[in-house]
């Protein structure tokens, strides 16, 4: 099982998180085009690579956060709380 | 064309005489030479390519096609699923489209001459929750109106059918009823794909495995390097060298966003690993198929006598097929919840395949804005069942250059219109 | 017990405890310490079983747990390892695969018709008549291998564990031990894992000098504190080290799982002996050195009696000495490095009888054994990323480089002798326990509770191990002669040539085709011989073809443990024991057991709208939400408008997802300036809790809202009937209930039955005048009581879920998820007035406003039956009249008790939705039936009278 | 051995609880205080920092001191005396205990004397505080009081090997 590192729990079983997806902006609902709206809501970049993600740390801190993994290796980057920009490779947890 | 002589015919008499005369068969499919002009480039060994290969040479009479799969003939789902087959799906457009195939499937081993080991078992779909038991009773009334065997049973009728389930109220989850679908069943997975590769081998098709494609030849699209919508497919670049045709399918699973990128295509895909497991061997004891939607499992015994276990897809999306450890506990705790009396047989292999999953768990089919470039994706957990028809429908697509009714519902141009397919109405395990 | 050898031999019996057990029902007797296998070969009996094509007799070969040849039922138990499973008092223990018996077996007529069952035969006929085709597969499944699934089988204790070792080492021969102790010995916590029964490895059966070095590392693990799991096996490692045990030792569990999270992982699994390929190698008698040894040197058991051995190794001549202690008389050593060979083995149907050498002799014996080399089990390193490359010189694979939590020492990477391999083990314990100690730094300081760390990070140790040598080994794979590959899958190499010349010629292709390595030792023994054969077919290399990946789990599992103790938590409220002792129905709802009805539903609905019902409503999801921002929070959420909620009221609100989708529902309630409580489906107050935190959390940081899941704390009782107003006034002193202090859609706060701090809103989902009262759930029991108490002269009952859906269907209120469905956009519910699309943003808004535009949705109806006696199913289909052209559906249904008629909900097309349309409702039984649209959704008192008043 | 206690099992055992939200910078983070994940005994009130945001009074003095705290600024409290129950484990295989049923590492380095985290145990999210009793390891535990009744089984099954 993964080990993720909530930015305040630290490393976590991924068990102990729920993951929401691919992380991605959502447009003005006053001013968007259904084209832009569907865009939002259907479709994925889905990379084979690094993808910049969302989780929330559901049995520990209770915060949503942004991490960025490999969809392929597993590999995780350090994450980030909301309204902070994403860092360099944290140190191996593992 | 037909420039190949067709296939030694596969019978049980001629299995006799090669065995009297010790006489070896001859090899299933050529080791063909790599071209660098086809009519026709399908990206994807698997049964959906091959099976489009298969229809457009021997429906339409085009057989200068390459198939190309990075690996070995059927190494992606087709090889990893659990080989379910069955038409009770919720929405029309899904009853309709499903059950083709399980007409092609049926008479298949004749088609393709080769036994495919249709094993047309009865498929037992288990309701917990009176909200389970309405679904069950929606899809099989919508099964009913389109002429598919599908009925909802009482606990007294699935004991019957299957008497290794416990179907005692007082479990933590009672089986309350079922959908009882009895044209469905298994089929030799390995079987299909060989069926088919062997089938276009014989008109003519190319099969190169371990061909990798590597980029997809765009001009004179809106998008970087003249990708992209409005553009026009002109070839693929593959491991081997550069392919030039101007109609290129992707057929692939696992890998179909990464491709459709290739071609400057955005898909509303993320791929899932889904898991699977099986046993040791026992005696035959479990007769029919048997799905659980709120226990996420699904398990039927093959002839061999190992029961075959699913579960739905893993929630992360991810490329990795190493499996989870935690997949084989919950499916262990659900299995045994079902079938309390199998605790001491054994789990011998557990491995993973990846699922294209749509928004709508329906595929998405056809043309795409890149001229040329269509796609057979989005599969989810049912690209198996659904090899046959889509094969024939794609090929008739590529061939006919329209598409046609029964994959009209599932065009790309759906998510943009906000048109999505009913399957998502009733979202449980898709087995 | 006549083949038993005299003590020294047999190490790990004890021979003053005589075990008794049956085999295929003759009684027979065995020693403390025998496994199945071995106390059978004591007794003479060498036929463990047939195979499972050809039926052939089939005896000892590996005399271990990858044993292919010697799975057997015990009791009920199928498939049991009889060469690795002890032996214990009572024990049924019966061949599989045999019929009728193990020595006249029908299906060995298989065998003649051998060249006509080529792999993959099935595949090349019965295609016709199609048929046939399922009495032919009646018939194949009857050939299931396998033992036997008694289904009364009992669900015994199993268990697990979760483990945080610094080091686990799988694998307990010398290098596993060394390590192990290695690592103790630099402050690491350790497991030592090992498949056997006991700790040693191939010292086991080796020299007195290694048996009783063996003794010493064992006895040094335990001083030093490494915790020593024998019989058990480290099945998986999966990501980030999280590694599966199954431990089958464990005292009162018949197997238990751990979940170790290892900081390092060292592989120590040895090597595993090859057979070799050769016409005859199934037959009994013919067995690996490691075989011989073992059942001389550990368990006192003679194999034979004269012997040929073929030897390329230090195993074989090790087999020569333990045959001559034995009194086993050798008839040839054939030296595989002084170029000798074997080319061919015969003999009666149950024994080999002569063995036929390459320079053309023939020897007579009952026994031969083979040492033709190793297979690197690197099952777990594979697991761990690394993809094993090929060594001719040495003959085997060999791992390529795991990651660096991940080590490999002993036979696995190398060869040496004991202090060798002792010292490699020994290195590499200590480079675990040094990148572990680094590891267990990082996480600790990385977590916020654990304990301040103890000075600076250390350093990450390098690998500067002195590696193992890799002794040269001759190739030695298959014979000039075609013999069995996979004796589970009865597959032959002759069989892998077939395949290869059909095209089903690379290792995945023909693996596929032939089943070959698919069965139980999952190709622990057969892999590489299959990869052998297959590079010969191509000519090609061992090293061109490749290998193929080993899956986890390592060894099988048993469900049972897999699954341990069955935990699926339930929920109840307090109320719950209540609602049993008087005589309610549980249902399942989700988590929740709730009660269903009390006996009779429609009794239930007539007590509440004839005079007052009370019914425990906790499972209602509640949220306290508390701050400035509430109704900005509130606004976003909903359809509809919040910013002008006063202080005291209530109001419903419906959510969306950002598809526009129905999400949920529920009542909110202002209780004070910056103070609400809300209310949402009892399966949706976790999911709607997580999505206000995101909101919350990531789209609107700013916004100040404390958000606390309170569902539990207060136990939720709606009062509802005619009478409620009159029974709740008798409990509370400072709740004016006058409809003009407190009208419908209004909160109010004070002391009920003497608890203060209860919670009161008029709502009304039954359609009744009703109070819908929320108190700290430790005081709930008896406020229910009073309840009850205060109320018996107006008649009070409490009603179920059952009453309440009956109600609530004759008011037309929907039920999110049964009227509408994972596609219902919010317009299907027909509350336009509730979709407010000046707001500035709401969730799902943009699709909600498009699809009100287009006006191309479905609605939610309410339709009754013309004929009132009919009740259409749930799920029912609406059709275009006389077509099969679905145009709706029927999401609700019942008998009204209130109006003595059948009502419904629907989902029909618009051009279906009209007060008046008549619709054609197909039932479940095919008969059609009519039914009309209503005015309102609701059935019963549209306008609201009752519940207003 | 190991001793387990449902804490609220009668109304007068059971154990007042408060939870505090207060933001950074608040009058009432400043007062309570402490590192995230840790606790600390005040009088008759055990105070822990749950989250970074949330403190849990726990105790007698509870109601009190959650009375008594200046919520200025972005601050609130909810009396959670219902919404959770406590369970309290006691004894030399408490750790063992809960390891059978939850995945973190409850060993003295990572969760010492006085720690607090959230963890999955037996299927249940618990709150769980490290509150050793008179130097003998013990966990508080936290969770839904509609759960009690399957938990206290499910705890009581794992701790029967001890």
């Amino acid at each position: 099982m993964l080990l993720v590192p909530c930015p305040n729990c630290g490393p976590m079983n991924a068990a102990d998180l729920s993951y929401n997806g691919e992380s991605h902006r959502r447009p003005d609902p006053k001013t968007c085009t259904p084209e832009e709206w569907r865009t939002y809501l259907y479709l994925r970049e889905n990379p084979s690579g690094w993808l910049l993600e969302n989780w929330y740390c559901s049995s520990g801190c209770r915060r949503h956060f942004k991490i960025e993994r490999h969809t392929l290796t597993g590999e995780l980057r350090a994450p980030v709380l909301p309204g902070r920009k994403p860092g360099a490779t944290q140190g191996d947890m593992k | 064309m037909g420039k190949n002589k067709p296939p030694a015919k596969y019978s049980a008499a001629g299995l006799l005489w090669r065995g009297l005369r010790k006489q070896s068969w001859p090899r299933v499919w050529r080791e063909p030479e790599f071209k660098s002009t086809y009519d026709v480039v399908i990206i994807g060994g698997g049964v959906h390519g091959l099976a489009t290969a298969y229809y457009l040479a021997s429906n339409h009479g085009i057989t200068n096609i390459a198939v190309v799969d990075k690996q070995y003939l059927g190494s992606g789902g087709s090889g990893r699923n659990t080989a379910i087959v069955r038409s009770n799906y919720l929405t029309p457009e899904g009853v309709a489209f499903y059950d083709r195939s399980l007409d092609l499937y049926n008479s298949m081993s004749n088609d393709l001459n080769l036994n495919v080991m249709f094993s047309e078992r009865g498929h037992l779909t288990l309701a917990h929750t009176d909200s389970a038991l309405r679904t069950m009773n929606w899809r099989a009334e919508v099964n009913k109106l389109q002429g598919i065997n599908s009925s909802v049973i009482t606990p007294a009728e699935i004991k019957k059918l299957t008497p290794s389930l416990d179907v005692s109220a007082d479990t933590r989850y009672p089986i309350l009823g079922a959908l009882y679908h009895p044209p469905g069943g298994t089929i030799r997975h390995d079987a299909v794909v060989w069926g088919y590769a062997r089938g276009a081998d014989a008109y003519g098709v190319d099969l190169h495995q371990k061909t990798e494609v590597l980029d997809i030849l765009v001009e004179g699209g809106s998008g970087p390097e003249g990708k992209g919508p409005s553009g026009k497919v002109t070839g693929v670049r593959t491991s081997k060298g550069d392919i030039h045709a101007p109609v290129v399918v992707n057929c692939t699973a696992g890998w179909a966003s990464q491709l459709s990128n290739m071609a400057g295509v955005t898909l509303p895909i993320t791929t899932h690993p889904l898991q699977a497991a099986v046993t040791e061997p026992v005696k035959t004891f479990l007769p029919t198929v048997v799905v659980s939607g709120s226990l996420h499992v699904y398990v039927s015994q093959t002839d061999r006598g190992e029961l075959v276990f699913g579960a739905s897809v893993d929630p992360v999306a991810t490329y990795n097929m190493s499996g989870t450890l935690e997949f084989t506990e919950e499916l262990a705790g659900h299995v045994l919840e079902l079938m309390p009396g199998i605790s001491k047989m054994r789990l011998l292999r557990q491995w993973a395949g990846l699922c294209d999953m749509t928004p709508d768990y329906s595929p998405v089919m056809g043309p795409t804005p890149v001229d040329g470039f269509y796609v057979d994706v989005g599969w989810g957990t049912y690209g198996f069942k659904a090899g046959p028809v889509s094969g024939e429908q794609m090929a008739a697509c590529v061939a006919n250059g329209t598409t046609p009714e029964l994959i009209k519902p599932f065009e790309l141009s759906r998510f943009t219109e906000g048109t999505l397919v009913g399957e998502k109405g009733a979202a449980a395990v898709g087995h | 017990m006549s083949h038993r050898l005299p003590a020294p031999l047999g190490d790990v019996i004890d021979r003053s405890s005589v075990i008794s057990f049956t085999w295929n029902g003759k009684k027979l007797q065995g020693f403390e310490g025998d496994t199945i296998a071995s106390a059978l070969l004591a007794n003479g009996e060498h036929i463990l079983g047939r195979s499972m094509k050809y039926h052939r007799p089939r005896g000892v070969l590996t005399a271990d747990f990858w044993d292919p040849n010697t799975t057997v039922q015990v009791d009920d138990e199928p498939n049991v390892r009889a060469s690795h499973r002890k032996l214990a008092d009572g024990m049924a223990v019966s061949a599989q695969n045999v019929w009728p018996s193990l020595k006249f077996d029908v299906k060995a007529a298989n065998g003649l018709v051998g060249r006509f069952l080529t792999a993959g035969f099935y595949y090349k006929t019965f295609m016709k008549p199609a048929k046939l085709w399922p009495a032919y597969e009646h018939v194949l499944a009857k050939f299931a291998p396998g033992g036997s699934v008694d289904l009364d089988t009992p669900h015994g204790r199993y268990d697990k564990r979760h483990a945080h070792p610094d080091v686990v080492v799988a694998g307990g021969g010398p290098s596993g031990m060394a390590a192990a102790l290695a690592a103790a010995e630099a402050g690491s916590s350790v497991m030592l894992v090992e498949h056997e029964h006991q700790l040693g490895g191939h010292l086991l059966w080796g020299s007195n000098d290694d048996r009783a070095a063996a003794n010493e590392l064992a006895a040094a693990c335990a001083a030093a504190g490494v915790e020593i799991l024998t019989n058990s096996t480290v099945a998986g490692r999966y990501e980030d080290n999280w590694i599966s045990i199954s431990q089958r030792s464990h005292p009162g569990v018949i197997e238990r799982l751990i979940k170790a999270r290892g900081k390092t992982l060292v592989g120590a699994a040895g090597t595993i002996e090859r057979p070799y390929v050769f016409q005859g190698n199934d037959l009994p008698g013919v067995m690996t050195s490691g075989a011989a040894q073992r059942l001389i040197r550990m368990y006192g058991v003679k194999p034979g009696t004269r012997a040929v051995v073929f030897t390329a190794n230090e195993s074989g001549d090790s087999a020569v000495e333990a045959l001559q202690s034995a009194g086993i008389s050798i008839a040839r050593v054939v030296d595989a490095r002084a170029g000798e060979g074997i080319t061919s083995a015969s003999g009666s149907k149950s024994r080999v009888k002569r063995v036929t050498l390459s320079d053309g002799t023939t020897v007579e014996c009952d026994l031969l054994v083979t040492a033709v080399g190793w297979t690197t089990p690197t099952s777990l390193l594979n697991m761990a990323g690394d993809r094993p490359v090929y060594d001719a010189d040495a003959a085997r694979f060999f791992p390529a480089g795991p990651p660096d939590n991940v080590l490999a020492t002993g036979g696995m990477i190398g060869d040496g002798s004991r202090d060798e391999l002792i010292a490699h083990g020994r290195a590499t314990g200590e480079l675990a326990a040094g990148r572990a100690a680094v590891v267990r730094h990082r996480l600790q300081a990385a977590t916020a509770r654990a304990a301040a760390v103890d000075g600076p990070e250390p350093d990450y140790p390098a690998d500067e191990r002195t590696p193992l040598d890799r002794a040269q080994h001759p190739e030695l794979y298959r014979s000039t002669t075609h013999g069995i590959v996979d004796y589970s899958e009865d597959v032959s190499s002759k069989d892998l040539f077939s395949a290869a010349g059909e095209g089903f010629d690379s290792v995945e292709l023909i693996k596929r085709f032939t089943t070959a390595t698919m069965g139980p030792s999952q190709g622990k023994l057969e892999t590489v011989n299959t990869v052998a054969v297959l590079a010969e077919a191509r000519n090609e290399t061992i090293a061109e073809v490749g290998t193929t990946v080993w899956r986890p789990p390592y060894a099988p599992i048993s469900l049972g443990a897999l699954a341990g103790r069955i935990n699926e938590p339930t929920r109840v409220s307090v109320l719950q024991p209540w609602h049993e002792a008087n005589g309610a129905t549980p249902i399942l709802a989700g988590q929740w057991v709730r009660p269903e009805h009390y006996g009779d539903p429609a009794a239930e609905v007539r007590n509440t709208r004839t005079n007052v019902g009370i019914i425990d409503v906790t499972p209602l999801g509640k949220l306290d939400l508390q701050g400035p921002d509430v109704p900005k929070l509130l606004n976003l959420l909903y359809t509809n408008k919040w910013m002008a909620l006063p202080i005291g009221g209530v109001r419903y609100g419906l959510m969306c997802a950002e598809d526009g989708v129905v999400l949920d529902d529920g009542v909110t309630a202002r209780l004070g300036e910056e103070h609400y409580l809300m209310t949402t489906t009892s399966s949706g107050a976790a999911k709607i809790w997580n999505w206000i935190e995101m909101w919350l959390q990531t789209e609107h940081p700013d916004w100040q809202v404390h958000v606390t899941p309170v569902t539990t704390g207060l136990t939720s009782i709606n009062i509802a009937g005619p009478n409620s107003r009159e029974l709740l006034g008798r409990l509370t002193t400072d709740i004016d209930l006058d409809p003009t202090a407190f009208p419908y859609m209004n909160v109010r706060r004070g002391t009920i039955a003497g608890v203060q701090n209860c919670i009161a809103w008029r709502i009304g989902f039954t359609g009744e005048l009703s109070y819908e009262i929320h108190v700290p759930s430790g005081h709930a029991v008896h406020v229910w009581e009073q309840l009850l108490d205060q109320g018996a002269d107006l008649g009070v009952k409490a009603f179920g879920l059952e009453a309440q859906r009956i109600m609530r269907l004759e008011k037309g209120h929907f039920i999110v998820g049964q009227d509408t469905d994972g596609l219902s956009k919010a317009p299907v519910t027909g509350l336009n007035p509730l979709l407010k699309l000046d707001k500035d943003d709401w969730a799902g808004m943009p699709e909600v406003a498009w699809t009100m535009e287009s006006g191309d949705h479905p609605v939610i109806v309410a339709c009754q039956p013309d004929n009132g006696s009919v009740v259409p199913e749930e799920a029912a289909q609406i059709l275009r009249a006389g077509t099969t052209e679905i145009v709706g559906r029927i999401t609700s249904s019942r008998m009204s008790p209130t109006l003595n008629r059948s009502i419904c909900l629907a989902q029909v097309t618009k051009e279906f939705a009209a007060p008046g349309t008549s619709l054609e409702v197909l039932l479940v039984s095919g008969e059609r039936i009519t039914a009309t649209v209503q005015e309102h959704h609701a059935h019963f008192d549209p306008e609201g009278a009752r519940l207003r008043g | 051995m190991v001793e387990i206690t449902h804490l609220d099992a009668s109304p007068d055992t059971r154990v007042p609880k408060a939870s505090v939200r207060a933001a950074d910078g608040t009058a009432a983070a400043a007062t309570l205080g402490l590192n995230f994940g840790s606790a600390e005994q005040r009088g008759e009130t055990l105070v822990v920092r749950i989250r970074p945001d949330e403190w849990y009074l726990l105790g007698d003095g509870a109601p009190a001191m959650a009375a008594g705290l200046d919520l200025s600024g972005f601050a609130s409290t909810v009396d959670i005396s219902h919404s959770r129950t406590a369970v309290r484990i006691t004894g030399d295989c408490a750790a063992d205990t809960l390891s059978k049923l939850g995945s973190a590492d409850f060993s003295d380095h990572m969760t010492p004397n006085g720690a607090a985290l959230g963890n999955g145990i037996a299927g249940v999210t618990c709150d769980i505080v490290r509150d050793d009793q008179r130097g003998v390891r013990s966990y508080l535990l936290l969770l839904d009081g509609s759960f009690i009744t399957y938990f206290l089984g499910a705890l009581h099954d794992a701790a029967s090997e001890f």
